[in-house]
C-alpha cells in the first residue's frame, strides 16, 4: 500500500511555489520585519494598548482572567492544530471530540462514576478517536480534510448517543475551581497556567527538536521527507492521536469550567481554532508557520472580541471584523513584498 | 521501450483504469441503489412520488453550490463562503420582493446572482490577483458576509406571506411532474460537466488544479481561470440563495448556516480530490444526492434521532473508505498485470 | 541552411541582464539564434543557462537588454506571449500535469476542435501517437501522466514542444534523463526539424551532444558572456576552459580497490509488475553500476532496496543484518543511502533552506540532548557545501532558488553527509556541469577507496564504463548480464540493455 | 475512592446564600437611568428579538436604558462571553435566555455578587444564579394543553409525533415531559406518541425532519411542534404537500409566521402568549429588583405598568399568564 499512497501524494503535492519572479529572494531581504507573526504580534499590542485607552474595565485583572479563560479550550486545541497544519494536515472533528468528551464526562458522572476515574478514562476516550482519525489519513491515504468532515459528524453523534437530551451539572466543587480559578496572586486562570505550560513544550519541540524539523519537511514535501527517512505515517498518526487527546482534555476542561456537560458543547469552535491558527500565520499548505504566531493570534482574536464587546460593537460587526482581520493577516505580507520588489527593480 | 504489444497491453490496461475512473461514479451510484433499496424495501413511502419529489427537492439546492464548489476545488483552491452568500441572498432577495410586490421573479434572480457574482468576485480576486491562500481568504468573507447579512436582517423575518406566488410557485411547483428546482440544477450541472469535459478552456481547469506552475509555464490564463472558477461559485451560490427563498419562504438571516462544510463533504465525496484536477461535477451532484438521501432515509428508516448523526457521519466515511480501498486494490492489479517485458 | 551570413536572426537577445536579490543570473548577455541552425548553450551550474531559457520564454522579464523577434524589440509578458510568437521551450524540470492525460498534457490549450468547438479528443490522441512514433517512444498518449519516470516525462515533454511546430525550438538539457538510444532519436528528430528552418537553443552537459548536434556555441560563466563562436573547430577540452576557466583533471578519477566483505547482498528480490528475480552483490570498496535503457526498473529496484516500495518477494542484506520491508529508517539505520533520481520531488524540500535540507536526513546526528543544535546543522552543511563546490549566496537561502545541478549537489551532500555504508546513488550526474561531475566522480571513488560500497544508476554510458569495478545490466525488469569492468565496453552494455545478448 | 457523585452531594457546603435577602421596599420608587440588557438565546431569532424590543420600549416607560446584546450562535459559551462582559460595564440589571441553565450561572453568580440583579425569561437559568424568572406561561399548562388541543382536533385518536428545537432546550424538554405525562391520562389511550424529532430550530432542518417524521409514520395523525421555528416550518411543508387536510398541526408560534397556514387551512389552532408581553413583564421585573421594590422572595408583588400586578411564586418565578390560542377568527387581530 505504501508506494500507491506516497506516489499519489507526490505529484500533488508539486511545489505549489509558482516561478514567482524573484519572489523567493526578495522574499527573505527584508522579509523579517514583515512575517506574519511579527505583524499579528504589533497587531496584539495596539489592540491592548487601544483597549486600556478606550475601556476602563479591559485591563482590569478580573476582566482579563475571563477574556483569557474563555480562550482556554481554543488555545489548547490550537497547539495540536498547529503541528498538523505545518504537517499540511488538518482536523475538523476537534469540536466534536471536545462535545463527545464532555458529553461522557457528564454521563459517567451522573452514574456514580469517581472524576479520578472519568477525566484519565475520556482523555483515553480522545486519543482513540484521533487514532481513528490518523488510522483512516496514514492508512488508507485519505485526505485528512474529507476523513475529519466525517468524523465531526461522527463524534458528534456519538456524544448525542451517550448524553442524548440532558444536560448534567453538579460537578465536584474543587474540580470546578480549578477551570475557572486564578492561579494565586496572578489574574491567570490555571486552565491558561497549564496552556501556557504546554505552548513552551510545544514551541520547543516544533522549533528546536527532530520531529518539529521532520513537521516541516513533511508539510512542504512528504515525499522528499519519506525518501530522508523520516516515517512520515507514524508521525501524523501521532499528530492526530495527540489531537484527539487534547481535545478530549479541552472537553474536561470545558466542562468544568463551565459546570454543564451537554453533547453539543463546543460546536463550531473548530473554525475558530482554524482561523487562530490562520491569522497566526500558519501556512494552510503546510511547512510554514512558527508556535508565537500562532498564539499571538488566539490571543488577538480573543481579546480583539473582548474588546468590542465592552464598546457595545454588536456580534454582526464583530464576525466582520475578524473575517477581515483574517484577510489582512495574510494580505500585508503579500502586499508588502510586492510593492518591496517594485521599489528594488522599476520593470522598466 | 516501443513494441507494438507492449502499447497494446498498456491500452487494456488504461481502459481498466477509465473504469476505475468512472467507477468513482459508479460506486456512488451503486451506494445510492443499496441505501434507496434497503430503505424502501423497510418503507415503500420512500419511493413514493411525495417521497422521491422531496428528496430531488432538498437536493438540488446543495447540488447547485456543490457544482460551483468543484468548479473552485478542481483548481486547487476551496470557497468557504458559500453558505454565507446563500443567506445573505436569501434574506436581501426575500427583502427586496417584500419591499415591493410588483417586481418580478427575473428581477430577483438578477439580483441574486448578482450579489453572489460579486462575492465571488471579490474572493477570486484576493486569491487569484493578490495570491493569498484560499481557505483563508474564504473562512474571511465568510465571516465578513455572514456579518452583513446578520446586520441587514438584524432578527427580521421574510414570510412567505410577504412573497410574490411566482416565486412561491418556483419553489414548489413542477412541470410535468418533475420540479422546478432539481430541473435547474440538473440543467446547469450538464452545461458545466459538458463544458468542463469538452472545451479547452474548460480542460484548463484540471490543469490549474493538477499543477499551477506547469500551468503558468504552459501558458495558460491561470488568474483569469481561477477567477472565473469563484465567479461561477458565487453566482450558483447566489442563484440557490434566491431559490432558497423561493422554496422555504420564510427566511430568517442563518438560511445555509454552516453549509460550506457541507458542500464540501458533497464534493469530496462525489470524488473530487480536494487537491485538485481530479473529479468532475457529475460526482460532486451525486455526492450531494447521497448525502440528502442518507439524511433522509435515516429519518424514514427511524433511526432514532440521537443516532443519526453519528450514523450519517459513519456512512460518510465508509463511502469515502470504500471507495480509496478499491482504487488501491485496482492500481496494484493494475500493476500486477502490467508487467514490462512479458 | 543558412549559415549565420547577413539574415535576421529569428530570435535573440540583445545585453540583457536578470538579478534576483543579490544574485546576477545574467549580465549584459547577447544571443542570436538563425533559422535552421542549432545553436549551444554552455556552461557550469549555475552560469545562468536556465535563467537565459526562461528569459526567452517569458517567464522572467529582463532587469535591462531586450528581446527581439525578427529583429523587432518585444515583450513578452508571459509564457503565452513567447509561445504566441512561436517559441517552444522544454525546460530543465519536466512540468506536466499528473492527472490529465499524456495528450492532453501535450496539447493543452491547442486541442484539436471538433464540432462546436469542442475538443476532439480521437485526433488529439491519433496526433500525439504520431509524435511519440516520431520519437520512438512506446507511450499510451491516454494515460495519466502520474507515474511516468523522469524520462518518460522528458519524452512528453518533448512531444509537446515538438507539437507546436515552433520556429524556434529551445530544449534546456532535454537529454540529463535520457539514454542513449532516445538520445539518437531525439536528435534525429531535431536535425530534421532545423533542416526546414527551425532556430533551435540547446543545453546539455554532456558535451559530445553539443559537438554532435550543434553549429554554433555561446558560453556563459558566473551570468556574464564568454564567448560565442562555430562549433567547428572547437575542442572539447576549449570548451571546457571557456565554461570552467581552467584545465580539468581526468574526468574519471577512478581509484583502484581491493574489494572487501559483501556489504549489500539482494536476493531475487521480485516487486511484481516492476522487476522480477533481481540478485546481485556489492562489496565494500566496490562501484557497481546498474545499467540499462530507461525504465528497465533501475530506479524501481534502488527503491525497493531502500525501502520507499514494498517488495513482494526476496530479501535485501545490508552488512549480515536483513532488512524489514518497506522501511526507510530500517535501511538508514543499517548504513545505507539512496540519493534518489528525481530531486525535485524526492530529493530536497523545497521550501526549506539549503541548510536544513543537508541536515534533513541525519536529524538524529545533529542532536545534543533532545534539541537539533542549529551549529551542528551550520557546520555540517557549510562543510559539505564546500567540498561539493556549491554556489550559493547563504546557507539559509531556500534550495529552490539554486541552479539545477546546485540542487543536485544538496541531494549529494544531504546523503553523503549521513557516512553512510553503503551508498546507492541514482543519476548522480544528471545535469551536473563537466567540472563538477569530475568532482563528484572523485568523490565516490574516494569513498569507495574508504571501503563504502556504491551502487551507481546512470544512464551516462561513459560514466558507467569509467566508473564502475562491475557493471550489471537490466532489460525489462531483470538482471540481463553482470559484465565486469574489463570487459565491459559500450556494445557489451547496449546489447544486454536492449536485450540482444544472452 | 475519589469523588463521585454521591460524595460530592454529601461533602458539598451548603450553597453560601449569595446576597443577604435585602428587605423589599414595596413603595421604593423605580430608579430612574437603570441600565439594563437582554441576553437572548441568540439575537436574529424572531421570537426573541420581539420579547426584547418590547422590553427596551418598557424601560423606556421607566426611564430606564436598556439595550440588547447576544450571540449569533445559540450556544451558551458564547452568552458566558457576554454576561462577563456586561457585568464588567456594570449594569443595574441583566435579562436573560438561557441556553443551558447550568453553564451560564457561575457568571450569573460572579454578576450578582457585583451587585447586578438576574432576571431569566423565555427560557429558566439554575433557580440559585438568578432572582426572577418570568415563565411565558406555566410550564405544566403548556405541556398539557398542547396535547389536549391537538386531542381535539383528532378526537382522541391516533398517532402523533412530537417537532421540537434542540435535544438541550431546557423549555422544550420540559414542556415534552408534561405532554408525556398528559397522555398517560386513560383519555388519551387511543393516542400514542410516535417520536420526538429536532429540528434544532433550524428551519430547513425541521422541514426536512417534517418530511421523514410523515414518510416514516405513514398512519400519523397529529403533530405538536411547541417552537415558533419549528410550527412554521412544518406548515409550510404540508401545506405544499399531500398530507394537507390529513395530518393535524399545532404548537407554538406567532401570528404573523402562521397567518398564511391558518388562511389555507393546513393549521386550525396554535398557540402562544404575547411575547410582547412578555418583554414588557420581564423589564418591569428587572427594573423593581434593581430599585429595591421586590427581592425575588415568594409572596411579593410586582407592579409591571399596564399588565397590572403579578404575585411571585415559589422558586422566584413569576407567570405571564395563560397561553393563548389562535384560530382563523381571531388571528387578524394580533400583529407580531
Ligand atoms: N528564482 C530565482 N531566485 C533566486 N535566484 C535564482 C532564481 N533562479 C535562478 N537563480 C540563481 O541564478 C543563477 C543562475 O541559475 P540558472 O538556473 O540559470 O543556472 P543554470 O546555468 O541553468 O545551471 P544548471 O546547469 O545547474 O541548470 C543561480 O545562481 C541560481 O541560484
Ligand atoms: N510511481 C510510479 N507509478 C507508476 N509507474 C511508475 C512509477 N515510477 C516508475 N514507474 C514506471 O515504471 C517503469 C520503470 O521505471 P524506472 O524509473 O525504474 O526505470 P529506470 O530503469 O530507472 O529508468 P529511468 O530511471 O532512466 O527512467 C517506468 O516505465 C515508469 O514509467
Ligand atoms: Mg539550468
Ligand atoms: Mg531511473
Amino acid at each position: 500500500m505504501s508506494e500507491t499512497t506516497s506516489g499519489a501524494t507526490s505529484a500533488q503535492k508539486a511545489s505549489p511555489a509558482p516561478p514567482a519572479p524573484g519572489s523567493g529572494a526578495s522574499r527573505r531581504g527584508a522579509g523579517h520585519l514583515l512575517r506574519w507573526d511579527v505583524l499579528v504580534t504589533a497587531l496584539l499590542l495596539v489592540v491592548f494598548l487601544g483597549g486600556s485607552f478606550t475601556s476602563p474595565s479591559f485591563a482590569s485583572a478580573g476582566n482579563l482572567s475571563f477574556a483569557l479563560g474563555d480562550l482556554g479550550e481554543i488555545a489548547l486545541i490550537a497547539l495540536a492544530m498547529t503541528m498538523l497544519v505545518v504537517a499540511a494536515e488538518v482536523d475538523l472533528s476537534v469540536a466534536s471530540v471536545l462535545g463527545l468528551s464532555s458529553a461522557l464526562v457528564g454521563s459517567l458522572w451522573d452514574a456514580g462514576w469517581a472524576i479520578e476515574t472519568i477525566i484519565p478514562l475520556v482523555i483515553v476516550v480522545g486519543a482513540v478517536c484521533g487514532l481513528v482519525n490518523g488510522l483512516l489519513v496514514t492508512r488508507l491515504g485519505l485526505p485528512s480534510l474529507a476523513v475529519t468532515i466525517g468524523t465531526m459528524a461522527l463524534y458528534r453523534g456519538l456524544a448525542y448517543v451517550v448524553l442524548g437530551d440532558r444536560a448534567i451539572a453538579e460537578f465536584p466543587q474543587q474540580y470546578a475551581s480549578l477551570a475557572v480559578d486564578d492561579v494565586p496572586g496572578t489574574p491567570i486562570p490555571y486552565p491558561v497556567a497549564l496552556f501556557v505550560v504546554l505552548a513552551v513544550v510545544t514551541a520547543v519541540v516544533l522549533h528546536s527538536t527532530g520531529f518539529g524539523r521532520s513537521l516541516f519537511a513533511i508539510g512542504s514535501q512528504e515525499e522528499a521527507a519519506f525518501f530522508a527517512g523520516i516515517r512520515v505515517k507514524r508521525i501524523k498518526l501521532v499528530l492526530f492521536v495527540l489531537s484527539g487527546t487534547i481535545a478530549a482534555f479541552a472537553g474536561v476542561v470545558f466542562t468544568l469550567r463551565y459546570g454543564s456537560a451537554r453533547a453539543d458543547n463546543g460546536v463550531g469552535i473548530e473554525l475558530a481554532v482554524i482561523a487562530a491558527v490562520l491569522i497566526g500565520g500558519v501556512d494552510f499548505d503546510g511547512g510554514k508557520g512558527t508556535l508565537g504566531g500562532v498564539i499571538a493570534g488566539v490571543l488577538l482574536i480573543g481579546l480583539l472580541r473582548n474588546l468590542l464587546m465592552l464598546n457595545d460593537v454588536t456580534t454582526e460587526i464583530q464576525s466582520v471584523v475578524t473575517g477581515l482581520l483574517l484577510i489582512v493577516s495574510v494580505l500585508t505580507p503579500r502586499l508588502a513584498a510586492v510593492v518591496r520588489q517594485r521599489r528594488r527593480s522599476p520593470v522598466p | 521501450m516501443s513494441t507494438a504489444t507492449e502499447a497494446v497491453a498498456g491500452r487494456s490496461a488504461r481502459n481498466l483504469v477509465d473504469l476505475v475512473f468512472r467507477a468513482r461514479e459508479l460506486s456512488l451510484v451503486a451506494a445510492l441503489v443499496v441505501l434507496v433499496g434497503v430503505t424502501a424495501a423497510a418503507n415503500p413511502n420512500f419511493l413514493s412520488g411525495q417521497g422521491v419529489k422531496d428528496i430531488l427537492l432538498n437536493t438540488s439546492i446543495l447540488a447547485l453550490l456543490a457544482v460551483g464548489q468543484s468548479a473552485v476545488v478542481m483548481t486547487r483552491n476551496i470557497d468557504l463562503s458559500v453558505g454565507s452568500v446563500v443567506g445573505l441572498v436569501a434574506f436581501s432577495a426575500g427583502d427586496f420582493l417584500s419591499a415591493d410586490h410588483s417586481r418580478g421573479i427575473v428581477s430577483v434572480v438578477i439580483l441574486g446572482v448578482a450579489i453572489g457574482a460579486a462575492c465571488g468576485l471579490i474572493n477570486g480576486l484576493l486569491v487569484s490577483f493578490c495570491r493569498v491562500p484560499a481557505l483563508v481568504v474564504t473562512l474571511g468573507t465568510l465571516y465578513v458576509i455572514q456579518g452583513i447579512d446578520y446586520y441587514l436582517a438584524h432578527g427580521r423575518q421574510i414570510n412567505a406571506v410577504d412573497l410574490p406566488a411566482g416565486l412561491l410557485d418556483l419553489g414548489n411547483g413542477s412541470v410535468l411532474g418533475v420540479p422546478y428546482l432539481p430541473l435547474i440544477t440538473v440543467l446547469i450541472m450538464l452545461a458545466m460537466g459538458f463544458y468542463l469535459r469538452s472545451y479547452p478552456s474548460g480542460r484548463e481547469f484540471y490543469a490549474i488544479g493538477s499543477s499551477p506552475e506547469a500551468a503558468l509555464l504552459a501558458g495558460i490564463p491561470v488568474r483569469r481561470r481561477v477567477l472565473a472558477a469563484y465567479l461561477l461559485s458565487g453566482s450558483l451560490a447566489g442563484l440557490g440563495g434566491v431559490l432558497w427563498l423561493a422554496r422555504f419562504g420564510t427566511v430568517v438571516a442563518d438560511s445555509a448556516n454552516g453549509w460550506e462544510l457541507l458542500v464540501v463533504s458533497a464534493v469530496v465525496v462525489g470524488g473530487v480530490a480536494i487537491t485538485g484536477g481530479v473529479g468532475s461535477v457529475y460526482g460532486a451532484t451525486l455526492g450531494a444526492l447521497l448525502l440528502t438521501t442518507i439524511g433522509s432515509a435515516l429519518v424514514v428508516l427511524r433511526v432514532n434521532p440521537f443516532w443519526q448523526q453519528a450514523v450519517t457521519g459513519a456512512l460518510l466515511l465508509l463511502a469515502i473508505s470504500v471507495d480509496r480501498v478499491l482504487a488501491l486494490r485496482v492500481a496494484r492489479l493494475l500493476r500486477r498485470r502490467n508487467v514490462r517485458g512479458v | 541552411m543558412g549559415e549565420t551570413g547577413t539574415e535576421q536572426p529569428t530570435l535573440a537577445l540583445s545585453h540583457v541582464s536578470k538579478a534576483f536579490g543579490a544574485v546576477r543570473a545574467l549580465r549584459d548577455v547577447s544571443l542570436e539564434l538563425f533559422a535552421g541552425e542549432a545553436h549551444a548553450l554552455a556552461g557550469e551550474n549555475g552560469a545562468g543557462k536556465s535563467t537565459l531559457v526562461k528569459t526567452l520564454a517569458g517567464v522572467h522579464r529582463p532587469d535591462s537588454g531586450q528581446i527581439l523577434l525578427d529583429g523587432e524589440p518585444v515583450v513578452f509578458h508571459g509564457p503565452a506571449d513567447a509561445q504566441q510568437a512561436g517559441v517552444a521551450v522544454i525546460y530543465q524540470e519536466p512540468t506536466l500535469f499528473p492527472d490529465l492525460s499524456v495528450a492532453e498534457n501535450i496539447f493543452m490549450g491547442r486541442q484539436p476542435r471538433g464540432g462546436l468547438g469542442r475538443i476532439d479528443r480521437r485526433a488529439m490522441n491519433a496526433e500525439a501517437d504520431r509524435l511519440f512514433e516520431r520519437l520512438g517512444v512506446g507511450l499510451d498518449p491516454q494515460r495519466p501522466a502520474r507515474g511516468l519516470s523522469i524520462a518518460d516525462q522528458q519524452l512528453v515533454e518533448i512531444a509537446k514542444a515538438l507539437s507546436r511546430n515552433a520556429r524556434v525550438l529551445i530544449m534546456d538539457e532535454p537529454t540529463a534523463a535520457l539514454s542513449g538510444n532516445e538520445v539518437a532519436r531525439l536528435f534525429n528528430v531535431v536535425k530534421a526539424l532545423r533542416e526546414q528552418g527551425c532556430a533551435v537553443l540547446f543545453i546539455s552537459h554532456r558535451l559530445d551532444e553539443i559537438f554532435e548536434l550543434c553549429q554554433r556555441v555561446t558560453t556563459l560563466r558566473d551570468g556574464a558572456w564568454i564567448a560565442g563562436e562555430p562549433v567547428e573547430g572547437l575542442t572539447h577540452d576549449d570548451l571546457i576552459r571557456r565554461m570552467v576557466g581552467r584545465d580539468l583533471d581526468a574526468l574519471y578519477p577512478k581509484q583502484e580497490t581491493v574489494p572487501g566483505e559483501v556489504a549489500l547482498k539482494v536476493d531475487r528480490l521480485t516487486r511484481e509488475g516492476v522487476f522480477a528475480d533481481v540478485s546481485f552483490e556489492v562489496r565494500r570498496g566496490e562501484i557497481v553500476a546498474l545499467a540499462g535503457l530507461v525504465g528497465a526498473g533501475r530506479s524501481e529496484v534502488a527503491r525497493a532496496i531502500f525501502g520507499i516500495d514494498r517488495f513482494d518477494a526476496g530479501s535485501v542484506t545490508v552488512g549480515g543484518t536483513r532488512l524489514p520491508a518497506a522501511s526507510p529508517t530500517a535501511a538508514m539505520a543499517a548504513g545505507l543511502a539512496l540519493v534518489p533520481e528525481d530531486r525535485r520531488q524526492q530529493g530536497l524540500v523545497m521550501e526549506l533552506s539549503i541548510e536544513r535540507n543537508i541536515g534533513l536526513a541525519g536529524l538524529r546526528d545533529l542532536r545534543k540532548g533532545p534539541l537539533i543544535s542549529r551549529a551542528a546543522e551550520r557546520d555540517r552543511a557549510r562543510d559539505w557545501a564546500v567540498r561539493l563546490q556549491l554556489k550559493f549566496a547563504r546557507l539559509t537561502d531556500g534550495v529552490g532558488v539554486l541552479s539545477g545541478g546546485n540542487q543536485q549537489k544538496v541531494v549529494l551532500a544531504k546523503w553523503l553527509a549521513t557516512g553512510p555504508s553503503v551508498l546507492i546513488v541514482d543519476e548522480p550526474t544528471r545535469g551536473i556541469d563537466v567540472g563538477t561531475k569530475a568532482e563528484v566522480h572523485r568523490l565516490l571513488s574516494e569513498l569507495a577507496a574508504q571501503g563504502i560500497a556504491v551502487l551507481m544508476i546512470s544512464s551516462d554510458l561513459p560514466e558507467v564504463l569509467g566508473m564502475a569495478d562491475r557493471v550489471l545490466v537490466m532489460h525489462e525488469g531483470r538482471i540481463a548480464a553482470e559484465i565486469p569492468r574489463a570487459d565491459a565496453t559500450e556494445e557489451s552494455v547496449m546489447s544486454a540493455a536492449t536485450g540482444r545478448a544472452a | 475512592g475519589g469523588t463521585t457523585k454521591d460524595s460530592a452531594a454529601s461533602a458539598a457546603p451548603a450553597a453560601p446564600a449569595s446576597s443577604a435577602p435585602a428587605k423589599a421596599d414595596p413603595n421604593a420608587p423605580i430608579k430612574e437611568g437603570l441600565k439594563i440588557a437582554f441576553l437572548p438565546k441568540q439575537i436574529n431569532n424572531p421570537y426573541e428579538t420581539i420579547v426584547d424590543k418590547a422590553g427596551i420600549e418598557a424601560a423606556a416607560e421607566y426611564k430606564g436604558d436598556a439595550k440588547e446584546v447576544g450571540p449569533s450562535d445559540a450556544s451558551a459559551s458564547s452568552q458566558v462571553s457576554y454576561i462577563n462582559t456586561l457585568t464588567q460595564q456594570g449594569h443595574d440589571a441583566i435579562l436573560i435566555a438561557a441556553n443551558d441553565a447550568n453553564a451560564v450561572c457561575g457568571p450569573l453568580q460572579q454578576a450578582r455578587a457585583k451587585g447586578i440583579k438576574i432576571v431569566s425569561y423565555d427560557s429558566d437559568a439554575s433557580k440559585d444564579c438568578r432572582d426572577i424568572f418570568i415563565n411565558q406561561a406555566n410550564s405544566e399548562e403548556i405541556g398539557r394543553s398542547q396535547v389536549k388541543l391537538l386531542a381535539d382536533m383528532i378526537d382522541h385518536k391516533g398517532e402523533i409525533a412530537i417537532l421540537s428545537a434542540t435535544a438541550n432546550a431546557t423549555n422544550q424538554n420540559t414542556w415534552i415531559e408534561f405532554m408525556k405525562d398528559e397522555l398517560t391520562k386513560p383519555e388519551y389511550k387511543d393516542m400514542k406518541l410516535v417520536k420526538v424529532a429536532y429540528g434544532d430550530d433550524d428551519d430547513q432542518k425541521s422541514f426536512q425532519e417534517t418530511q421523514g417524521l410523515l414518510q416514516a409514520y405513514p398512519d400519523l395523525k397529529g403533530i405538536i411542534s411547541p417552537t415558533t421555528v419549528g410550527i412554521s416550518a412544518a406548515a409550510r411543508y404540508i401545506s405544499g404537500s399531500k398530507y394537507k387536510g390529513k395530518v393535524v398541526l399545532t404548537g407554538l408560534g406567532t401570528p404573523n409566521q402562521m397567518r398564511q397556514f391558518v388562511k389555507d387551512d393546513t393549521v386550525q389552532k396554535f398557540a402562544l402568549w404575547n411575547p410582547k408581553d412578555l418583554g414588557y413583564l420581564a423589564s418591569y421585573a428587572a427594573a423593581a429588583l434593581a430599585s429595591g421594590q421586590i427581592t425575588g422572595a415568594e409572596g411579593e408583588v410586582l407592579k409591571a405598568g399596564k399588565l397590572g400586578e403579578r404575585t411571585i411564586g415559589k422558586d422566584g418565578e413569576i407567570i405571564l399568564g395563560p397561553p393563548f390560542t389562535f384560530d382563523a377568527a381571531n388571528i387578524d387581530q394580533f400583529d407580531f
